[in-house]
């Protein structure tokens, strides 16, 4: 068992799809002979022909239109986005088309949309962006974030079983960085809907997801040294549908809740975990749900001003100090 | 020349053109004059206040969605996208009138459940697919249908319909340029009735005919009379064969002309009255009855016998509708996903009886 | 002072301005000679001619692009959605272009985004959506929701002064519906970021805009009569930037919130607006705070399932009386 | 023919096309000279790690920007709006190369305050616009730019950059759409450099060439070879002119080849040797600099001139950029609204000192 990146992970984790059902297919820009803009699906066109790796022109909505179309045939396409930013152009072929498919129509529309997401990587405000908040909001839609190696192919395989179209974002930052063993094995599937203790601890729940949760782990090691608290560590996995009951479990255990995402701060995922919280488990909370975030602005270039828009580990252990001490 | 009521055609009748037969010529003037006939049903029941939203009439644009669409092959499994305009085209491919009629009264038994409305609704196994009212949409997405075609290796073709005015959308040229890019099997109707909404075409366009569109993506370009049932059928069939053969997308401008408001509330009153009464002349619904009388192909009485078979069956269409009621509420919240397929009840409405709530304030 | 109704107070707004201001114009579908699908502009087009009055082809990025290309220009374009279901099809341009104009380039990009909202008049999904929480996830954008005569008129002209970016939403339902008596004085201005409070009361706040406003009020009364519980209904008028004093205010006031909000659940308003009383005012609260939202699916065309799915008055005044007694 | 340092022309020269002024041709070199130095100033500093995001090169395409903005007259406030590979196309309309090179480097005196990468920056005042990566999309807010034009009748004109890959987005369509239906003053320059990253064009459109896409919008088609400086620069002005004139939409095919990767880090393995070898013989810069010792409109001495005070202008540049620091964390949360145009910090972050934050996690 050899040790591969997150990137790798997901690679492995769609070839292995691709040959076990022939109905998978993939679609997007320059994802064939070249690869994808991240060498995502490098190999794949030799490996699979150029009928089901297929480039397309620049037009984001051709290509998730006609992953629907596919899908409502009985095909399973994977369509990639070169950077998530681009979704932007799909904006209405998913809300409005995709996500209600089957619900007004009947109309099995089994897709993942992926692509690289997020910053850290100096890329500024249009290759960096996260868009988990935007889709949150559509009924119809299931929407996935790997933190892991590990995830990143079992989600990934888990999204192309899936009969709902399923929104796959990667973490840009996480492609090279991480790395884990994992097995050979077909099934390694991540059921869609289930978060993942990634921490266990007794006196406050960070809840979080995709990059964060290695910020999160890390602001968590330092509470432990320097403070002696106790955090638990929850990563979500998928933000749709949500795993309440995980969400709660945590609440219930430590009373002492903040959230972290990446996104900007003001409509952001965090507001919605809130709500839930404060819905289900308000009479356990022993303080406020605080959440850290990016700041509202789009994610400038410069070094100095991306670090300081996008939530770092210190802000984390800031916040953890606030509340352990509320 | 006397209206005769024999079976069979007159010997000296000329040839039918197009490679059809004399019972498709039959079959033609049922779905022709079906549409017809079933939207002024639904403008009754729209004047009854049976229709809960807004009715979208096809008057004088017949001709173009059912001679098109019948020019498919639904035995290999033809397939298409129609849009507001274009209730023929799903007739032809098999969709009944009661549907129609179901879901513009928004019945329970509707083939969406009461989920959409007026022929917003599909059938993957009939061939035609459920369209949105975002224009352009239905472009890219029937691109992924012939993909799929392609990907197969069947030999299927899919035909996909815009206005005038939808080919300014976005979604219009990302899906003909995927499908003129992938050369997939896919033919694209143009419907030239002047307007989109109040807008006329030189406030949608710059080019003076549709057609012209089709050398900015690579495509064929044909076009036709689209009050000319049978001049709709050939050029259509053309354009298949030429698909299902492997050469790729025709855009075909079919120029005909909306008698009617955009929907029924609006009163058109931006047309001009000599242009409505110009267009009347050329009604397609006429025109193919009096080309029907004039080669004799078929006669007045088996004509009249169509008519009369319509009739009938709408009537009985009418009172099965108006019998069906509104859907349960709580299927409002099944469905949403293949997996889960329910969906709990928000917390405050689990326990209180749906039907015992107030009506929205007003 | 005759009575105007809300769609009348719009349009007065948008005249008025259109007189004091040469620099703005109006686009969009059916705006011009046929007045638009709701007839906002009748009489604009023989009143300020085609030059201002500018129908559109079918093209909603176009309309919002060109919108903000004439505003860097020193223009104040007022764009119309014919539906607002169809900004969807400008939410890259709405996203990535005027909502990072100013911050990203230095571009003023003074303009209005207009277009009717909302349900309850059997529309089906895609003539009744309330898009308000995709783009309270984007930083650079302002967003206005008038409830009534006086701010439908009073926000439409203050969005046109304003120096940045609005959408301004209005509910179709409360077109032609509510009426109110309005002084016909060309500075009745509704100050953009100002909530306003609909009805004082002791016990429970309501927090909401737009048409829910109204179904608020109608459930304060029935809570007053028959239970005898004074309810607050705090109108927030705008959403982006959020009123954070006048919600603190009320929380601080009653210590009971709900939040009522017509558009779908998972992933709306309510959720930012739950957040921020949680970091705000988390010791003011004696109960969770509760969301009265449609439930998450696409808006379905039938009555009975439209109105199973949005919110009602009694929904409103189910939760209030679980709170009060909380 | 000897070099020649005098600075008059020669007498037997033949007559400058395009009325085009001697010390204009001159200006023409210094500008494709200087997108040419320029870039390889860049190209520089990225290797040393000091250009903080991509680079993209627009090696071999210089004179298609140059030419083309130059036709522009910035004197009666034409205005453009240019894409990745235009850096030539904002020099000629007053960007200045510290203010490329500090923007690459993401410094606080940069264009944007460091807040945005390479060539994203506009300036009102000198006329052409900050771009944002989503392609097409400065397509229809350069529409809005010539319809303000057009409201207050000035007489004004707008030019707009698209690659052959842009060309498939929906913006694109309605923005010329929308253009050419207003008959606004806008002129389109679609380069056809071959790639739109690694797709061919054959991938990206079903059309042969480029200029056929006009006819689909009936705007104007023109056409010249993007490599010949003085080619680009006539078929532009023709165009502004007829713009300018209340001809309306023209779309111009420039046709070059893109000889660098898409960006530095693409190794461009997708294409033939040959095929670069070729495109380099044809090299635009070179090809203009023959054309001046052929015809001895300047000289060689002329010339070298030029490209020396280039390169002083480099070297200070390049000093002045490095010597720059990064913009001060706090000014990441300002200017976002005209008003308020301050933004309060995020609560845990007020009082902390934002030098000392943990860098990124990995
Ligand atoms: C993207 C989008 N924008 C606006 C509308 C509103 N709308 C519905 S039909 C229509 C006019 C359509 O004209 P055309 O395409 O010519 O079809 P026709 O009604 O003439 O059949 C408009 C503007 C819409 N459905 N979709
Ligand atoms: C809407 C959108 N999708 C994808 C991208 C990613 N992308 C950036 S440049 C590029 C290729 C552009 O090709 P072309 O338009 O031919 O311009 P060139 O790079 O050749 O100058 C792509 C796909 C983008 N910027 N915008
Ligand atoms: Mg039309
Ligand atoms: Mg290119």
């Amino acid at each position: 068992m050899a040790e591969i990146t997150y990137l790798e992970a997901l690679r492995a984790g769609l070839r292995e799809e691709m040959l076990r059902d022939e109905r998978v297919f993939i679609l997007g820009e320059d994802v064939g002979k070249y690869g994808g803009a991240f060498k995502v699906t490098e190999g794949f066109y030799e490996e699979f022909g150029e009928s089901r790796v297929i480039d397309t022109p620049i037009s984001e909505a051709a290509i998730v239109g006609a992953a629907a179309g596919a899908a409502h045939m009985g095909l399973r396409p994977v369509a990639e986005m070169q950077f998530i930013d681009f979704i932007s152009c799909a904006y209405d072929m998913l809300t409005n088309y995709v996500a209600t498919a089957r619900y007004r129509a009947g109309l099995p529309t089994p897709m993942v949309v992926r692509g690289p997401c997020g910053g850290y990587v100096r890329g500024g405000p249009f290759h960096s962006q996260n868009p988990e908040a935007a889709f949150l909001h559509t009924p119809g839609l299931k929407i996935v974030c790997p933190a892991t190696a590990r995830d990143a192919k079992g989600l990934i395989k888990a999204a192309i079983r899936d009969d709902d179209p399923v929104l796959y974002f990667e973490h840009k930052f996480l492609y090279r960085r991480i790395k884990e063993a994992l097995p050979e094995d077909g099934d390694l599937l991540t059921p869609i809907g289930k978060a993942r203790l990634a921490r266990e601890g007794q006196d406050l729940s960070i809840v979080t997801y995709s990059a964060m949760v290695w910020k999160s782990l890390e602001a968590a090691e330092i509470l432990e040294k320097e403070d002696g608290v106790s955090v638990e560590v929850l990563d979500l996995r998928t933000l749709l549908p949500m795993d309440d009951e995980a969400i709660l479990a945590t609440v219930k255990k430590t009373s002492k809740v903040m959230i972290v995402h990446e996104d900007t701060r003001t409509g952001g995922v965090a507001g919605e975990i809130t709500a839930r919280i404060n819905e289900q488990a308000f009479e356990w909370l022993d303080g406020p749900v605080l959440r850290v975030t990016a700041a509202d602005v789009p994610l400038p270039y410069a070094p100095t001003l991306e670090d300081y828009v996008l939530p770092q580990t210190a802000d984390i252990v800031n916040v953890a100090r606030k509340l352990a001490a509320y | 020349m006397p209206p005769s009521s024999a079976a069979a055609p007159r010997p000296q009748a000329p040839a039918i053109p197009a490679g059809l037969a004399r019972e498709q010529l039959l079959e033609l003037y049922y779905l022709l004059r079906l549409t017809r006939s079933l939207e002024e049903r639904l403008t009754n029941l729209y004047r009854q206040g049976k229709v809960i939203g807004g009715l979208f009439r096809s008057l004088g644009q017949e001709a173009d969605a059912v001679g098109s669409a019948y020019a498919l092959d639904r035995d290999k499994g033809d397939f298409l996208a129609p849009l507001t305009r274009n209730l023929g085209s799903m007739l032809v491919q098999g969709a009944e009138p009661l549907q129609i009629i179901r879901q513009y009264m928004a019945k329970a038994t509707s083939p969406s459940g009461g989920r959409e409305m007026n022929i917003h609704f599909g059938s993957i196994e009939k061939g035609y697919i459920g369209q949105i009212s975002h224009l352009g949409d239905m472009v890219p997405v029937m691109a992924g249908v012939c993909l799929s075609f392609r990907i197969r290796k069947e030999p299927r073709v899919g035909l996909v319909y815009v206005g005038d005015g939808a080919t300014s959308t976005g979604t219009f040229h990302e899906g003909i340029n995927f499908a003129t890019v992938q050369r997939l099997p896919l033919v694209c109707i143009m419907e030239n009735n002047g307007f989109a909404y109040s807008t006329p075409l030189h406030k949608q366009t710059a080019v003076k005919r549709l057609v012209d569109k089709a050398a900015g993506y690579g495509a064929h370009a044909d076009s036709a009379d689209g009050n000319d049932l049978l001049a709709v059928y050939e050029v259509t069939q053309r354009a298949i064969e030429r698909a299902r053969a492997g050469g790729g997308v025709t855009m075909i401008e079919l120029t005909t002309y909306r008698r009617k408001g955009h929907a029924e509330h609006d009163n058109q009153g931006y047309v001009p009255k000599e242009e409505l009464a110009l267009w009347e002349a050329k009604d397609p619904v006429d025109r193919y009855e009096r080309r029907l009388d004039e080669t004799g192909w078929v006669s007045a009485g088996e004509r009249e016998a169509v008519r009369a078979r319509i009739e009938r069956e709408l009537d009985d269409a009418v009172a099965a509708a108006e019998h069906d009621s509104f859907p349960e509420p709580e299927t409002a919240i099944a469905d949403l996903y293949a997996s889960p397929a329910a969906q709990e009840p928000l917390w405050y409405r689990a326990g209180t009886a749906p039907g015992s709530r107030l009506t929205p304030h007003g």
